[in-house]
């Protein structure tokens, strides 16, 4: 089979998965064309190697799939990290970080993960805050698992869960349309941060794009991309 | 982050509706050649060809399409045969559409009267000219309402070609809601066009039946 | 020579023997009543001799011809014999002249001028010339059955198996379609029929078969048949009526 | 084929996709009886009610049968809380589920009452039933007889559409395999047990309506 | 005194008159048979009778109560009189049995044990005590009608309304219903049935009424009616059958 990185030369095109309904790695415009972290990193991706980008919107339940058949090249799709999932792809170096935190109204006191006991939380499925909050919570929290972004945030907005576990930007968007619920930070999940994924058995590919992750964190462009879609700098132990 | 206005919001949703109405004509007019196609087998007399179309209905009215879907696109291409998505969704629709026309149709054939074809054995007519001058007139008459019918859960179908990558109406729906956070708003739009999609045809096709039930009575 | 000869007829259904062999030879021309109790065997033996069911053992033979069950023969068979059921079964998408025109068309490739001219003819011989353009939901019963009588004839088969021809019709309407079939006697078709109507039996047949559990019971001239029924069975089911 | 399948995860998962069986099963129980329930009353007000009730029941199965379910399942669970309805995420789908039955139930139970000789009605009426007797006692089980293929037909279509209620956080099968391939991004294994699971069901279902038509109907109906 | 009185009575269907104004007495234990060409209103008559049909004007009353078309009154008129069709209309998803009690249970409210043994009482009176566990589609046409005869009994009826309850039977069948009537008819039961049997209607009953076009054209006793009939379109009727 022939190598991925050399077929993405040859081709002049590199194909790439990126969300569409997880603002704001991936959200869409008026247009309906996909912006965002992951869409700008996947655009920085193909500059750096000099060729043509097609970005492919993906769902989580469709995004390995389109990996493993060789529909697209990289995912860039705010992927975490766990020990099963390596066994099925392969990851680079971490591109972005997750500010992920656990929101609510300002009646629930929450402080920390041993506080959610016995809370319900919503939690988008398979998004890095439902790996890590799976880990942290206790034993009696009910976790509420829903498709995607709306899905999470409306079971918040219509009272079906106490809590919901997102992203910072996410809620500060949320409070910008000023909701009857406002949804305040409680506490930080740990910092957990993003990878992109590729197929395994592509070390080509992916030392190509782990050289490109660290020249752009050198260069200041991902600092550039984390400023301009979660408001801060890329934290330091990135 | 937000910066649809109503506009924004009705002008995406329709133009992803071509894609819903696209592929339900496509999965129409295909699930009806296909159908056609197994109907003969299934009523013929061939014992192979009954039981390989039972078995195909069975299989694809007793697994969600949205299964079909994926197995289509990302199973084929495991196999290193890459199909892509527009065939995908067309091959599984028009597959499925299949299954249930079938059916439906030939619970029309079966409801033609023993004594039709009886009485056109007896004036020396072969099994296809049965079928074409005797049978099939009639059975496709009364098959026009539930045929149209069905096509209203065609066009609510193809809403799970998203898994496989298109953006039609319903995924359009779901992107636009992830942006705004106005899931009512959308949804609501989305209903509204569906309702706009489906319920001529579901009309229509109530009104065909009744004339049909109109046209019996005189019997 | 006997026009249709049936030989020692057996025909099962599972388990159940319908026809225990049967025997008759019918004579060009003759008019034959059938009759019986219900559940006698008298349809399956017309549809025996239509090859509507297949026999288990015995022999059919019409005009010389050994009926055997292939699609080839069966066509041929149907060629010579027509037949007219109890409910009509007129094609309810056609007009009645398109009725009559269909298979003339269909198995015979008559070129569909010379199939038009048939049906008008013989439409008309059974008194519906005016009625070549009505739909049969448009006609009333006895009308439908004289459409069918035509469309049978109109492939100008040798014979006709008719049965229970007017059981399905008002009392009322019941005369005009056994005066078309009376008329066609005396043209000299060949005509089997099962039939309640034992007045017509009496008045038109040349002879009466009386079925009984699967068996020709009796058989002879109407005259003897009603008049001095031989068997407890016969008289019993003459007095019921 | 350069993919190597693992079923491996069977071993960690199974107690997962277990329970997704559980509440498919438990789901398509509960939206068909009282979906089914609900088409029966339906049919009755359509077909035999009173002349205000015909234009409300045919606007609500209009709305229904011509709206993809997803999105009704949307209203209701996330809508209805904005009216002072607040019901978790198992009720909200039963609650769409029967809806969704009760509409289809309801256009094939009136096909079947419509098919009702009008001699039943005038015999039951002879006898001095009242209306709503006669419809009960008569007319409904043969009804119900002659359309059971089609009705369990739409109980089975109801049963594989409940996969939707995935996306509210009900963790029927569907979900089960979600949540499985996001965990070890098996995703073909997953969805491919998980389509085996439902054909089974499909078939297991198929079968106990049709034994279930055989004793609540103790007679074919003669050709 | 009588016990259905019948007056002036018309009924429209839209445009078309179908009953002219009717007057019938019917005195208890009278049987009566009424006659006529399709179509001149015997069965519109007869469901009037039983209040399927609203009349437009007269009026009819049974045992004194004048009939009303609202629930209650209708219900008191067919415990009073009951009525039986030519397609049998039993219930298919019932036995025999079940059949003849549904009604008594569901609209007398008669304890179970009770509706059963009558129902016994009234399938053995038909001479089909054996088939109370039959299902309708297991008995002929002539039992089935017996089992519609015995349901209708079973509401202890004053009088009975029979709609060419034999047409739809097979001719050996016929005897076995119309016998089951001659003894209710001898037994002093009220009977008012519209019949294409006129060897049946000059044999037992009381009064023969003749319907042409909406009206009672001839009324009489059978041996006058049929053997000088005074109208030609009586004689001409005669005459068809
Ligand atoms: N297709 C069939 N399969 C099984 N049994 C059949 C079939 N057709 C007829 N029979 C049986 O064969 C026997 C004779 O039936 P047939 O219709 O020939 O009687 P018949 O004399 O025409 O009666 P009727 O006067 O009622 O028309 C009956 O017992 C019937 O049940
Ligand atoms: N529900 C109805 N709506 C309109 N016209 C009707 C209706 N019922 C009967 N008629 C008409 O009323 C007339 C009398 O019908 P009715 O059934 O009383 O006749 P009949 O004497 O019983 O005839 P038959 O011997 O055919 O049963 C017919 O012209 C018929 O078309
Ligand atoms: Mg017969
Ligand atoms: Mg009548």
């Amino acid at each position: 089979r022939a190598d991925a990185l050399a077929t993405i030369e040859a081709n002049k095109v590199i194909r790439i998965a990126v969300p569409q309904d997880f603002p704001p790695f991936g959200t869409v415009g008026t247009d309906m064309q996909p912006k965002g972290y992951d869409v700008d990193m996947a655009k920085l991706i193909a500059d750096k190697l000099g060729v043509k980008l097609e970005l492919v919107p993906v769902t989580s339940a469709n995004r390995i799939p389109y990996l493993q058949t060789n529909k697209v090249d990289l995912v860039i799709s705010s992927l975490g990290k766990n020990p099963d999932r390596e066994k099925v792809i392969d990851f680079t170096m971490a591109y972005a970080p997750f500010f992920n935190g656990v929101f609510g109204p300002a009646d629930v006191m929450v402080k920390d993960a041993k506080g959610l006991s016995g809370k319900t939380i919503g939690v988008t499925r398979g998004a890095i805050e439902d790996l890590e909050l799976t880990k942290i919570a206790p034993a009696d929290v009910t976790i509420k698992r829903y498709e995607d972004n709306n899905g999470t945030i409306s079971a918040f907005l219509s009272g079906q869960v106490d809590l919901v576990a997102t992203g910072n930007v996410v809620a500060a968007a949320i409070i910008e349309r000023n909701p009857p619920k406002k949804p305040e930070i409680k506490f930080l999940i740990k910092n957990s941060p993003c990878y992109i994924g590729l197929n395994k058995d592509e070390p080509a590919l992916l030392a190509k794009v782990n050289e490109i992750i660290t020249a752009a964190k050198k260069d200041g462009a991902l600092d550039a991309i984390s400023e301009k879609w979660l408001g801060a700098k890329l934290p330091a132990e990135l | 982050m937000n910066d649809f206005t109503i506009w924004d919001i009705v002008r995406n949703l329709l133009l992803a509706a071509r894609w819903t109405v696209a592929l339900s004509i496509v999965s129409f007019i295909g699930g009806g050649l296909v159908g056609a196609g197994l109907l003969f087998a299934r009523i013929g007399k061939g014992r192979a060809g009954q039981i390989l179309v039972r078995t195909y209905v069975e299989l694809f009215q007793g697994t969600p399409l949205l299964m079909q879907l994926f197995l289509a696109f990302f199973g084929l291409g495991l196999f290193g045969i890459d199909v892509p998505a527009w065939l995908a969704a067309g091959l599984a629709l028009i597959l499925w559409t299949a299954a249930f026309l079938t059916e439906i149709w030939r619970g029309c054939v079966e409801s033609i009267a023993k004594g039709q074809w009886e009485a056109s054995s007896s004036l020396g007519m072969g099994y296809i000219q049965q079928m074409r001058h005797v049978i099939l007139p009639q059975a496709l008459k009364i098959a026009v309402p539930p045929t149209v019918g069905f096509s209203v859960q065609v066009v609510k179908g193809t809403a799970l070609t998203s898994i496989i990558g298109f953006v039609e109406l319903s995924k359009a729906g779901t992107i636009v809601t992830n942006a705004t956070f106005e899931p009512f708003t959308v949804y609501g739009v989305v209903a509204l066009i569906y309702f706009c999609l489906c319920w001529p045809l579901s009309k229509s096709s109530q009104i065909l039946e009744r004339k049909l039930n109109v046209a019996h009575r005189n019997h | 020579m006997s026009l249709i000869e049936i030989t020692e007829v057996k025909k099962r259904f599972g388990d159940n023997e319908v026809l225990k062999g049967i025997n008759i030879d019918v004579a060009p021309g003759e008019v034959i009543a059938i009759i019986g109790k219900s559940g006698s065997g008298k349809s399956t033996l017309l549809r025996c001799i239509n090859g509507l069911e297949s026999i288990d053992e015995g022999s059919i033979s019409v005009a010389g011809a050994q009926l055997l069950p292939d699609e080839l023969h069966l066509k041929a068979l149907r060629l010579k014999v027509g037949m007219i059921f109890q409910q009509f079964n007129l094609f309810p998408h056609l007009t009645a002249g398109r009725n009559v025109m269909l298979s003339q068309m269909v198995v015979k490739k008559t070129p569909r001028g010379e199939a038009e001219t048939m049906a008008k003819k013989m439409l008309e011989r059974v008194g519906l010339g005016h009625k070549f353009d009505a739909y049969p939901d448009e006609l009333s019963g006895g009308q439908q059955q004289r459409v069918a009588i035509a469309r049978a004839l109109a492939m100008q088969p040798i014979a006709l198996l008719c049965d229970e021809i007017t059981s399905a019709l008002d009392p009322e309407l019941v005369n005009e379609v056994l005066a078309v079939v009376k008329e066609l006697a005396s043209e000299g078709m060949t005509l089997l029929m099962v039939t309640h109507e034992m007045r017509f039996a009496r008045d038109v047949c040349s002879r009466v078969v009386f079925m009984h559990q699967g068996r020709v019971h009796e058989i002879g001239p109407p005259n003897e048949v009603f008049a001095a029924p031989k068997t407890p069975e016969l008289r019993q089911f003459l007095g019921m009526l | 084929m350069n993919y190597a399948f693992d079923y491996g995860w069977l071993l960690v998962y199974w107690p997962v996709l277990l329970k997704g069986i559980g509440i498919t099963v438990e789901l398509t129980l509960v939206g068909g009886v009282l979906g089914v329930s609900l088409g029966i009353a339906c049919a009755w007000a359509r077909a035999l009610g009173p002349g205000w009730l015909r234009p409300v029941v045919a606007i609500y199965v209009e709305m229904i049968r011509n709206t993809p379910f997803l999105i009704q399942l949307f209203f209701i669970f996330f809508g209805l809380p904005a009216l002072g309805v607040r019901m978790g995420e198992l009720e909200a789908a039963n609650l769409a589920m029967v809806i969704n039955l009760g509409a289809y139930g309801c256009e094939i139970i009136r096909a079947g009452i419509q098919a009702t000789p009008k001699g039943q009605f005038e015999a039951g009426a002879s006898l001095g039933m009242s209306r709503i007797q006669t419809f009960w006692h008569v007319i409904l089980v043969p009804a119900l007889q002659r359309i059971w293929p089609a009705l369990s037909s739409q109980i089975v279509i109801v049963m594989l559409g409940s996969a939707a209620v995935s996306q509210i956080a009900a963790e029927d099968l569907t979900f089960a395999a979600n949540f499985i391939q996001s965990r070890t991004f098996r995703a073909f294994e997953a969805y491919f047990v998980t389509t085996l699971i439902y054909l089974a069901l499909a078939i297991a279902l198929r079968q106990i309506l049709r034994g279930l038509g055989w004793t609540i109907f103790p007679r074919r109906a003669t050709r």
